[in-house]
């Protein structure tokens, strides 16, 4: 079954795209298969999905797997460049089409695809900015060894160089299977040893969820404001609760940002020229605009806020929206 | 046992002192450390986070205990409470139960998962942590499938399309956040219950020592009358049904479904479990300490991120320390010809 | 006879416990010097330092004129001393096959061939087997044997050595007549090549049969010599500090009331039928070789296993207990064989002293509400402490403390503990000395009035002094009784029954 | 059980056949269905790329194998192979080593943890599982500490505000990449050669019939002249050395050093050294079982993503399939009273 109008490939139909991921449990990881999912039945393509367990080994190994098993393009989800690089060029090599989701593969044939972290922590600190002024006590939730958090880092340690009234009196967070209730238990005793912090910058959902119920176990929800990046329904949720101390997010909808992620793939195929950088701009969401407009569920935000719910990144006539 | 062993040869009564409370001072030195260097530490509030923040993986430390007791093990504890959390809020976001039926509805699964675990040990011989294994392996699948891996939230879209309308029940939630008289945790509260309970049971009835009985020489148990296998099967359901009380108390203080395989806490549990060995030189599984080993890592990570020492030095200081307590009680006891 | 080991004051203290002081004795090639001496006396101590095991605190052994001392087994191996330990459990490696087993000495010490369990191994193993005479399929799991297969396989092993010394501490603890026959048959063969043999038994039959010489140990001392002819009697006065006098047999109550009744029993679906009634009053003694079935008949009464086909009665009502709770709770007592596998719990469980041994099955008859009465258990183990004559500093004590005969005496005193109906003791005398073994006899005898009770024994010699008529097994069926020893040697020696 | 183990009640020789031959048997039956399903399953690529994905736990696996036979366990592989792994990086990247120094220096450091562990166990008396846990903890706080816990890669900014201007050779990535004649991995061919020799070692030398006998029965080994406490020492330090193999593997195949590395490592390496137990019906540690454990876990993962299953279904499959073939291989063993 082929798709009427649509140049070769998809007019025969039949086409076998690989997802290659780096990490599928969480929110925002199943939220971007669906979206993929949904974008590339659209599009008749026969999507096989290659789970990943933040195991970067693993994720080669299933790279060669998606080669073996004769897929026209493959789409990588996230990884560690270096153990990337080589066999994405031995993909390339073997005539296959690679696009890489927010993992830097350097090679001019392999459009990136990026939900820009970088502007997802400056619009986060800018409203910090906005609401409490440069000079401040903070604390940080921070581990290093994740891409998405290494580069948010980076935009929050040049923010502490350019504002030197913002004071990072605490640094902690965890990355396991609990993380919310740890960084809960963290942020309670880093809250108590410097009562003087009055904003948490937590640049994952995860984090901000963890320091939401440390501050409202600890009475200070008039005192501290969280900002995070990320969002989900049950994030939505959390924000807009009476008396959260979690005011704002920044994000991108990971659905959007899957099917923007295939639909690239299938522009490659058919033998179209993306550029080096797809990028899915993110939008701010503060807690007062999120219970003014009455959203409660990502379904809501799609509706209200179009930007949020659709791209126009990597379209074309040809290719139908999913669902 | 193969051989008799001796009575410990008459150890001078210091080290022996050490032995039996090289622990418990440890812990004091911590405290009064921590203490001078964050008076903020000292704190009624900050001693009762602690313990918050202890309270399940204790929780669990106590359910292996019991299997440990009656000489088996349960690797599945961490992946039965990350379940359990699941279930509870499946049950009461996408089914929209009440507070009871959900807790009840939790409590039987955990039933269920420690008589699985049983008949996969008693019945059919396999060992222990093989079964147990598999058996962490099969929760952590089974929990993601009836929402296909995402975490459940009030509003969430199922994998049908529908939205699901149920919420956390106030009184669901009250069971991981209120303290009574602002100050006493629910879950603190559980933990000590039933730690004191199961202290009970073990150490003072007749029932306790037919567990350790099964757990020294099981032979030797049924040929005195203990029915082994049916104690065997209780200490696995023991296990299991703590362990989903653990996850009650997690669902109701994060507020929703969180998918997670409980891998940490499967570690965290058993390192309290173990070191609980070492607690006043009982040298064996022992419910009191493994209470106390879940205490003292939770001192010491409150502690350290008190003084906002460098997250990436708390995995280190905390097997330092564990080693080195391990060091003192074990280093200093006689050892056996 | 050249002197081929002298020992000299040795001297050994485990914390406050004198197990050795000052013992001197010398070992000639060619010779089979028993050792003697109750539970306790340090014979097994010696044996330990005599091997390399233990350290000597003072005292000197020379081999051949030269002083030398043992770091470890391995020294005392290359000097030519081997040593059977008594501890069954310390001999092999369980989940290892027999002819792995038999190799192990020389894996160990790396002799041998280097690979392992090829043709050649095989060879070797059979070889040793051979050399005792023993036939057993070699390629079986230790723990699939019996504890005599286990002790033979021990053995073979020692002999293998080809040892200018051979220890072996109580080697027929657990054999039956033929086996031990069988072993004395190679000991003799030894001998007259020349070794040098201590045996250590407690079984006076073994040591008129073998011993050429007995040193006798008291307390740590060497209290006696004896040469051939051997006094026995007095030997035993040196080891015990007084006579040890036939206990009086009874005569069997003649109107005692039957208790247990089998009909048509089978204890294997090929094995002959059987009839058995034992009454009120009456000590049976059920004997017969290893792996003749008593163990298996006694766990059938028990409660453990089914019979395999007939039925019996308890009382004139049909008894078909179906586990061990079942039996204890209708007043049917077992003590097990091996009383470290089948009574003892390790010193990780809370209660493993003796009290906690003791009260152990009657938790639920003593204490009120599920709580464990302490006081109940401790002034009844003082009481059976008493009784039984049980060398301990208190009800605290822990079993492993205490020598073997104590121990064995402490699991007798557990079935004492409450009034039984039916008393089942297998191998009761498993390491037990003369002394108390008489001591146990009469305490089994003391409160046999009103139950019946049933020792199931290997030893023909302890089966006719405990039994006031002796039960005869063979092919896990029973084959007749008989009260005098002709009749009962008879039917030791009779062929089989025919399986019917 | 009173008296010595009934003489297993003629097993049929087609029950027996199960349990001997019961998980290869299913493993040829999962080969026979993903095959039908999706013929790339039987490529010859991907059948090495599936050895490719297991060699790392199966190394891992057949070390634990051997201090399981020498009757103890260590805990601690993963988290070694995960230290290895960084300590390559920055041996390579930060200190600018070349290929040689730093294989040498990761061997180097995986025997000194070897001997740590022995210390702790056999010197000191720790349990096994206690000592190795704290080592897990230790080696896992360690690696992040000279990077501040973040990952090691060519041109970072270390913390003392230098550029390291290291990177990994040619040579040291082929250790993970390279395929000899286009097809058999480097990994696998470590894994065949270290899993032979092992195996050799310890099921047909005398030298494997001391550790079993140290694993059966460490007082018997002892009394037969077996240097006991040497023996164990060096369980633990080939284990290591093994893992540290496996880490410098893992090093090579990601290119960089990677905090987040060798995650679920030890608990997929356990599964298979105790799926192990079950390969033709040994019943006991072996190297062997242990390779076709790790396999079989491979097989089956690979063959679902190629049927295209969600991720949530796998660990629930896993779980089902290991309990399944235990089941069988256990369930239909013949039961000891
Ligand atoms: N390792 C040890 N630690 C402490 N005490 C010991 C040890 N070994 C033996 N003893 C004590 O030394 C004494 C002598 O024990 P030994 O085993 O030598 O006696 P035995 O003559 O062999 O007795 P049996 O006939 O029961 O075997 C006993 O009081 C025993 O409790
Ligand atoms: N039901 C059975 N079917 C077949 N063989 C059996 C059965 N029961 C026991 N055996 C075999 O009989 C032998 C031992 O039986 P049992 O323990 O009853 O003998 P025993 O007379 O008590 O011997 P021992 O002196 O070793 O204690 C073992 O080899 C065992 O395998
Ligand atoms: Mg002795
Ligand atoms: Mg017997």
């Amino acid at each position: 079954a082929g798709l009427a109008g649509a140049p070769p490939p998809f007019d025969r139909g039949d086409v076998t795209v690989a997802l290659v991921r780096y990490l599928s449990v969480g929110d925002f990881y199943q939220a971007y298969e669906a979206g993929a999912r949904a974008q590339a039945k659209a599009l008749g393509i026969d999507l096989r999905i290659f789970p990943g367990k933040q195991d970067a080994a693993q994720e080669r190994e299933q790279v060669e797997q998606a080669i073996a098993l004769g897929a026209k393009a493959i789409v990588i989800d996230h990884g560690l460049p270096e153990s990337l690089k080589d066999v994405a060029r031995k993909a390339l090599d073997a005539g296959i089409k690679v696009v890489a989701f927010d993992v830097n593969l350097d090679h001019p044939r392999i459009p990136q695809v990026e939900q820009s972290d970088r502007a997802l922590a400056q619009k986060a600190l800018d409203q910090v900015v906005q609401e409490n002024g440069t000079s401040f006590q903070a604390a940080y939730i921070y581990v290093a060894g994740f891409a998405p958090l290494d580069r948010r880092d980076a935009v929050w340690t040049a923010f502490k160089a350019a504002h030197p009234g913002v004071i990072e009196k605490a640094r902690f967070g965890t990355v396991s299977d609990a993380t919310a209730s740890v960084v809960a238990d963290q942020a309670k005793a880093a809250l108590r040893a410097n009562p003087d912090i009055t904003v948490v910058f937590a640049p994952y959902d995860e984090f901000a969820r963890g320091a939401k119920l440390a501050v409202n176990e600890l009475n200070l929800a008039d005192k501290v404001k969280i900002y995070s990046a990320d969002v989900s329904t049950a994030d939505i949720g959390e924000i807009t609760e009476p008396g959260s101390p979690w005011v704002a997010s920044v994000a991108t909808n990971p659905a959007v940002v899957g099917a923007v992620s295939i639909r690239a793939a299938a522009l490659a195929l058919a033998g179209q020229d993306l550029g080096p950088r797809i990028t899915v701009e993110p939008i701010l969401l503060t807690q007062g605009a999120l219970r003014e407009a009455g959203v409660k569920t990502i379904a809501d935000l799609n509706a209200r806020i179009p930007a949020f719910g659709h791209s126009e990144a990597a379209t074309a006539p040809w290719i139908p929206q999913p669902r | 046992m193969a051989s008799p062993a001796r009575a410990p040869k008459g150890a001078s009564s210091l080290r022996r002192f050490a032995i039996d409370y090289g622990l418990l001072i440890l812990l004091v030195g911590l405290v009064v450390v921590f203490a001078v260097a964050q008076p903020a530490f000292l704190r009624v509030n900050n001693l009762f986070s602690i313990l918050q923040a202890v309270a399940i993986v204790a929780l669990l430390g106590v359910g292996v205990t019991v299997t440990m007791i009656a000489g088996g093990f349960d690797l599945s504890v961490g992946g039965l409470a990350a379940f359990v959390q699941m279930a509870a809020a499946y049950s009461l976001i996408v089914l929209d139960g009440s507070t009871g039926s959900t807790i009840l509805l939790c409590l039987g699964l955990g039933i269920l998962v420690g008589l699985g675990n049983a008949l996969l040990i008693v019945r059919l011989g396999i060992p222990d942590l093989l079964a147990t294994l598999g058996m962490l392996f099969l929760l952590a699948g089974l929990q993601l499938i009836p929402t296909g891996g995402r975490s459940i939230a009030p509003g969430m879209t199922l994998l049908d399309g529908s939205v699901a309308d149920g919420a956390f029940t106030n009184a669901f939630l009250a069971l991981g956040r209120h303290r009574f008289w602002d100050i006493l945790p629910v879950p603190v509260l559980v933990l000590a219950v039933v730690a004191a309970a199961l202290w009970f049971v073990m150490d003072l009835t007749r029932f306790g020592r037919v567990f350790h009985a099964v757990g020294g020489n099981e032979l030797a148990a049924r040929l005195a009358g203990a029915p082994t296998r049916a104690y065997r099967v209780c200490a696995y359901v023991i296990s299991s049904t703590v362990a989903s009380l653990g996850g009650i108390l997690m669902a109701a203080r994060i507020g929703r479904g969180d998918v997670s395989a409980g891998n940490g806490l499967m570690l965290d549990a058993i390192a309290a479990a173990l070191i609980g060995y070492a607690v006043l030189g009982a040298n064996r599984p022992n419910i009191l300490g493994t209470v106390v080993g879940a205490v003292f890592v939770g001192v010491l990570l409150n502690g350290l991120t008190m003084l906002n020492a460098p997250y990436y030095l708390q995995d280190f200081v905390k097997g330092a320390v564990l080693i080195g307590a391990l060091t003192v009680t074990y280093g200093l006891a006689p050892k056996r010809a | 006879m050249p002197v081929v080991l002298a020992v000299e004051g040795l001297t050994k203290r485990f914390g406050s416990t004198r197990a050795l002081t000052d013992a001197s004795f010398e070992l000639h090639a060619g010779e089979v010097l028993a050792l003697m001496g109750a539970n306790g006396a340090g014979k097994s101590t010696l044996v330990k330092i005599l091997c390399g095991v233990h350290g000597a605190d003072a005292g000197s052994m020379t081999i051949g004129g030269t002083t030398v001392a043992f770091a470890s087994p391995r020294q005392a191996r290359e000097h030519g001393i081997i040593a059977v330990h008594q501890t069954i459990a310390d001999v092999g490696v369980p989940t290892l096959s027999v002819a792995d087993n038999l190799l192990l000495d020389r894996s160990c010490t790396g002799r041998g061939p280097l690979l392992a369990g090829g043709r050649r191994s095989l060879r070797a193993a059979g070889a040793i087997a051979a050399g005792i005479g023993l036939e057993l399929d070699l390629s079986r799991r230790l723990d699939a044997l019996s504890i005599a297969e286990r002790q033979l396989v021990a053995i073979a092993r020692a002999v293998a050595h080809d040892p200018a010394v051979l220890i072996l501490d109580e080697p027929t603890a657990s054999l039956s007549a033929p086996e031990s026959e069988r072993l004395f048959a190679v000991l003799d063969r030894l001998r007259d090549r020349g070794v040098a043999l201590l045996y250590i038994s407690h079984k006076t039959g073994d040591l008129r049969r073998i011993a050429d010489r007995i040193v006798v140990l008291r307390d740590g001392r060497v209290s006696g010599e004896f040469r051939r002819p051997l006094d026995l009697d007095a030997a035993i006065r040196a080891m015990v500090g007084h006579a040890v006098g036939q206990v009086a047999r009874r005569d069997p109550v003649p109107d005692g009331a039957p208790i247990l009744r089998l009909s048509q029993a089978r204890l294997a679906p090929t094995a002959a039928a059987f009839d058995l009634v034992v009454h009120a009053g009456e000590v049976v003694a059920v004997t017969g070789p290893v792996g003749a079935g008593k163990s298996t008949l006694a766990g059938a009464i028990f409660g453990l296993w089914p019979l395999a086909a007939g039925h019996m009665d308890l009382d004139g009502r049909p008894w078909r207990p179906r586990s061990a709770g079942e039996a204890i709770r209708n007043g049917v007592f077992m003590a097990g064989e091996d009383r470290w596998r089948t009574t003892f719990f390790p010193g990780t469980v809370p209660f493993a002293q003796i009290a906690g041994t003791i009260g152990f099955p009657f938790l639920d008859r003593w204490g009120r509400a599920g709580l464990v009465a302490r006081t109940a258990e401790t002034r009844a183990t003082r009481r059976l402490i008493a009784e039984f004559g049980i060398k301990a500093r208190g009800p605290e004590d822990l079993p492993a403390s205490l020598s073997g005969g104590n121990q064995q005496k402490v699991v007798l005193a557990r079935w004492h503990a409450e009034p039984a109906r039916l008393l089942l003791l297998d191998e009761p005398f498993q390491g037990v000395d003369i002394g108390a073994r008489d001591d146990i006899i009469r305490a089994i005898r003391a409160q046999s009035r009103d139950r019946a009770t049933i020792v199931f024994v290997n030893d023909l010699e302890e089966a006719l002094e405990v039994g006031d008529r002796v039960v005869v097994m063979a092919d896990h069926a029973v084959v007749g009784d008989a009260a005098d020893l002709a009749r009962i040697s008879a039917l030791l020696a009779s062929p089989h029954p025919a399986v019917s």
